[in-house]
């Protein structure tokens, strides 16, 4: 365990579920559950200091506006970048869409002559691989209907490791956005960033990364990484709903036209046309998610003070016991690499598919032994079809998971065969 | 039957009928048909990818035939397979009575109905335990709406 | 007062701010205060059903999707329309961004024929008015320059009326959009909806209606009203932060395209191409602000048990109460219509220019006395502009708003000439 | 000057200096020059709309001109007012050295300087009240922003 007490912070994992079962949670790759600083955080905002930010001159809008700003700085903190390169989003998803969409308005014309160096039309390319969540991908393909621009991809092979033996064709003169995740929400897979990044470089291609399930997980700087942008969701790392955030380098930031455009995103506005503030400002057009930011600044601190190299370590001494586990179960398949589960490359993810049995009905055996688990493609049709299967069935943990919930996964799952009557 | 509480929600839903229709499902494998009025219909149950289509033909008021072809879960594979034995062959006004009924009996949260309907259920009743899981509604009721809509289309055809 | 314990419900209004006076807060037209049972209906979810919605099969899963659509079509019944016309959206502006991104996406070829309906392009016309707030007037500037399209915009007389002697001239057979706010942020004017959407309607026109500042203060029904599209926001109508909806005739949010892309709202995605599902799902990628939304729901029943007619009644009296005592102090100006403050066409918002005085200043006096208002354009630039003005000092209203918080606005206000030696 | 605690925020803040310099500011409307080395400045607060433009012509290092317009709330009115009379005249280096005592009186939070900053600072120490009030920073800060940036356009201007 990482902490001893760790869990006591995190109030839902004392539930009980079907028939009074204990909770085992094992499905924190979809969301986390989250910490009571996390939630007293938010409520302490709403019940002190809630009021625009940024806006007012009044007592509280300066208080609502330093707690504000304050999580923007620890959130930059936990992935390296200052303050001004941090924007608030929606979620991961929106922080993808902001980087897409406001390429597509800047080849629209929107933007002005600073957006000029966004623009792409037909003949350029757009490049993602074939292990990305929908929301790495749905936009780049809808960026490439806007604009003409023609989307490829990288494939991976039955590990689902991207195959970097064509990068130098995939990733070429053409190439004006490589787009890819940082670790695979399906087999967990660490990517190769520092291959990826240098062949982007050398083509002057913007790189964005996916960084939903490396955030909550792995000590992540993006000045290291040397990424343009990446987006993360605060609710995959133990933080509230409703909030991510984007990093993008400064003065890519500054000239990326908005693709969200109201007050508080403005500099001067008349009837006819409007000029737009700096990043972030730019990108946060009407009342800010406030509580929700607070919130995700105040799970950041929590990561920190755990220490992400610790967090880390956890990962992979559950991947360890998911993975292997797993792997040993007669008639079940584990996606992705199997027999180096504990080696660097992976987290502490576990999607199977069970020989004779849908993705379904396992989960409903899990579920039936208290044990949550995501079932379906997980946003992740492509990787699937790839793996000639429609879906699997995932345990993901987090730094709350302990061994035994592991345990429980493994046992539970390999009770599944026997009970539809199937035999390896 | 009682609303479970000795035996485990699970071995309430998965009944051997259910089991046994899973297995061997009947009405599968798409029938050529050379009638009237007949009609298709692809349904997708967009959480997990499973897809069901499924044919019917007409003769006036009566189902003559009704075949499917996809793949799924045991509930939606063995719903569909129910749905087969229940109306192939019955009056639609019949069938439209029948499909009230299971629509009933996935909102009856685990509850057993009446015995008018469970009469008319048949083998269909084994479904009562799915009402208990919101989440696996859709994947029983996946290949009844898929016969919904072909009677649709049938009618449509017919006209 | 509406309830006289009421404001017990909101825990912030305990404050006391500079040195230790009590709270007089009239900057609910920014952002509302929070009664508890919207930060238990929020906290409650996350201690015991915090899970993704609508992917997973395991119980939390189940719970949380239950809350999750239980809110939606609790926010259905506040507005009159049906559940699945609920999207849920970060905020007003990203509502109203979603309509407008929509069209220019189906402008851009996007969203296949059945979203053809929705095209515009040169020679077209989209319509607002002068009384716009920058998310509804913004968003559209930015269609216009995607699109080609012109934008034209309603006059308003020198009280912030809308002018509609030449509205047969700026609603034509060109018009494909006729979006405008219910009622001024600044003005606190309640639009001729009737005269504008039978005028859009007879010339085949969308409405969009910008809800914010209608919905949390007066009944309001979509079906009555006949617009097609209407967005409001949680924050101003006692709900969280980080939430806001749109509602969409159904008809019309199955065809649009949406504009933030990827998982849950798609049907099949393969490396090429994507279709989505219905609405409301279809706008909501990503992992939806699921608390949030909860909390929205707990703030449309919190308000819905008061009754709107009767936070309607509240309303009325704090307007005449705000209005009519603003109006006597010599050397300000009140905007908006002067003197039928008790009228039915006003909600309790007052701005005011103190001639002579920056509202930077104003504003200053008012917090020194622990009133806290709002100062500058409030994101109506544009407005201001029309009456002469670069920003002015806003008082707003809520139901917890007191004739005593109204008075000591009034009181407070008519001490700021005189402290900056101004003489009227 | 004690930071108040007898006298309100607001008595600290809008101290007669200040009062006086908003009501009649000094160095009020752009004067032509024909200097090797000038430059320009126009800056916006961004919260209220209020703006600065601000010339400065250079001699050698000193400043020979300073000049403004703009509108905006008596602070940043008499900053800017305070800022003509505290550099117009002086040498680069002192001006420098003048900013940066402002910008910590700002950083403050209401708390006095040491005397010798202060001393730097004459007129300008009447700002301490502002540094209690962040959004007001702003405001006060805005004509020292334009000057800073005006200072490298001349500087830009001379090379
Ligand atoms: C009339 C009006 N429209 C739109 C908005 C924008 O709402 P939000 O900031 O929640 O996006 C506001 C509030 O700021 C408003 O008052
Ligand atoms: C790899 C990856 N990318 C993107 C997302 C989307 O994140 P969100 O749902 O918070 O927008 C997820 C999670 O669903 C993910 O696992």
């Amino acid at each position: 365990m990482l902490l001893p007490d760790l869990r006591d912070d995190f109030p839902l994992l004392a539930r009980t579920v079907r028939n009074g079962k204990p909770l085992v949670y094992l499905d924190s790759g979809a969301t986390s559950q989250k910490p009571r600083v996390v939630l007293d955080a938010e409520r302490e905002f709403y019940e002190l200091h809630n009021a625009a930010v940024q806006r007012g001159a009044h007592l509280l809008a300066e208080e609502a506006t330093a707690l504000f700003e304050g999580a923007r700085a620890d959130v930059a903190t936990l992935v390296g970048a200052s303050q001004d390169e941090i924007v608030w989003a929606e979620n991961a998803t929106a922080a993808l869409n902001l980087v897409a969409s406001g390429i597509g308005n800047a080849s629209a014309g929107i933007g002005g002559a600073e957006a000029e160096r966004f623009r792409i039309g037909p003949g350029d390319e757009i490049c993602v691989t074939e292990t990305e969540h929908h929301a790495n991908l749905v936009p780049w393909q809808a960026l490439a209907t806007r604009t003409g621009a023609t989307l490829r991809w990288i494939p991976v092979d039955d590990d689902g490791r991207m195959v970097l033996d064509s990068l130098e064709s995939h990733v070429n003169e053409r190439t004006k956005v490589l787009a890819f995740t940082h670790v695979s929400n399906i087999t967990g897979l660490i990517s190769p960033v520092a291959a990826l990044v240098a062949r982007a470089k050398a083509v002057g291609a913007l790189t964005v990364l996916d960084g939903c399930q490396s955030v909550p997980h792995l000590p992540v700087d993006v000045a290291a990484l040397d990424v343009d942008f990446m987006a993360l969701s605060a609710h995959k790392m133990l933080g509230p709903t409703g909030i991510g955030a984007l990093y993008g380098r400064k003065e890519l930031l500054d000239a990326l036209p908005p693709s969200i455009f109201g007050g508080g995103a403005v500099k001067t506005v008349t009837m006819e046309e409007t000029s737009w503030l700096e990043a972030p400002m730019r990108f946060e057009a009407g009342t800010q998610p406030v509580a929700q930011a607070i919130g995700m600044g105040a799970a950041a601190r929590y990561l920190m003070e755990i220490g992400m190299d610790r967090v880390e370590a956890h990962e992979r001494e559950i991947a360890t016991i998911l993975r292997g586990g797993v792997a040993e179960i007669p008639g079940v398949r584990l996606l992705g690499p199997v027999g180096d589960a504990d080696s660097r490359d992976v987290i502490a993810i576990a999607a199977v598919a069970v020989d004779g049995v849908h993705t379904h009905d396992v989960g409903q055996v899990l579920d039936d032994a208290g044990v949550a688990v995501r079932v379906g493609h997980h946003c992740g049709q492509p990787l699937h079809r790839r793996f000639g299967l429609t879906g699997s069935t995932r345990a993901s943990a987090h730094v709350y998971t302990t061994p035994d919930d592991a345990r429980a996964f493994v046992e539970a799952l390999a009770t599944v065969p026997a009970f539809f009557g199937v035999r390896a | 039957m009682s609303s479970t509480s000795g035996s485990s929600g699970l071995e309430q839903m998965y009944q051997q009928v259910i089991m046994d229709h899973a297995r061997l499902p009947h009405g599968r494998g798409l029938v050529d048909l050379d009638l009237p009025a007949s009609g298709e219909s692809h349904q997708v149950n967009t959480t997990c990818g499973d897809e069901i289509r499924l044919r019917v033909g007409l003769d006036g008021d009566r189902i003559s035939s009704l075949s499917w072809e996809g793949q799924g879960c045991s509930i939606s594979q063995a719903s569909v397979s129910v749905l087969h034995e229940l109306v192939e062959g019955e009056r639609l006004a019949e069938a439209d009575r029948t499909m009230d009924a299971f629509r009933e009996l996935m909102q009856s949260k685990g509850e057993p109905l009446d015995d008018d309907k469970e009469d008319l259920l048949g083998d269909a009743t084994a479904f009562v335990g799915v009402g208990k899981y919101p989440a696996r509604i859709k994947c029983a009721m996946l290949g009844w709406m898929a016969f919904k809509d072909a009677v649709i289309q049938a009618r449509k055809d017919e006209s």
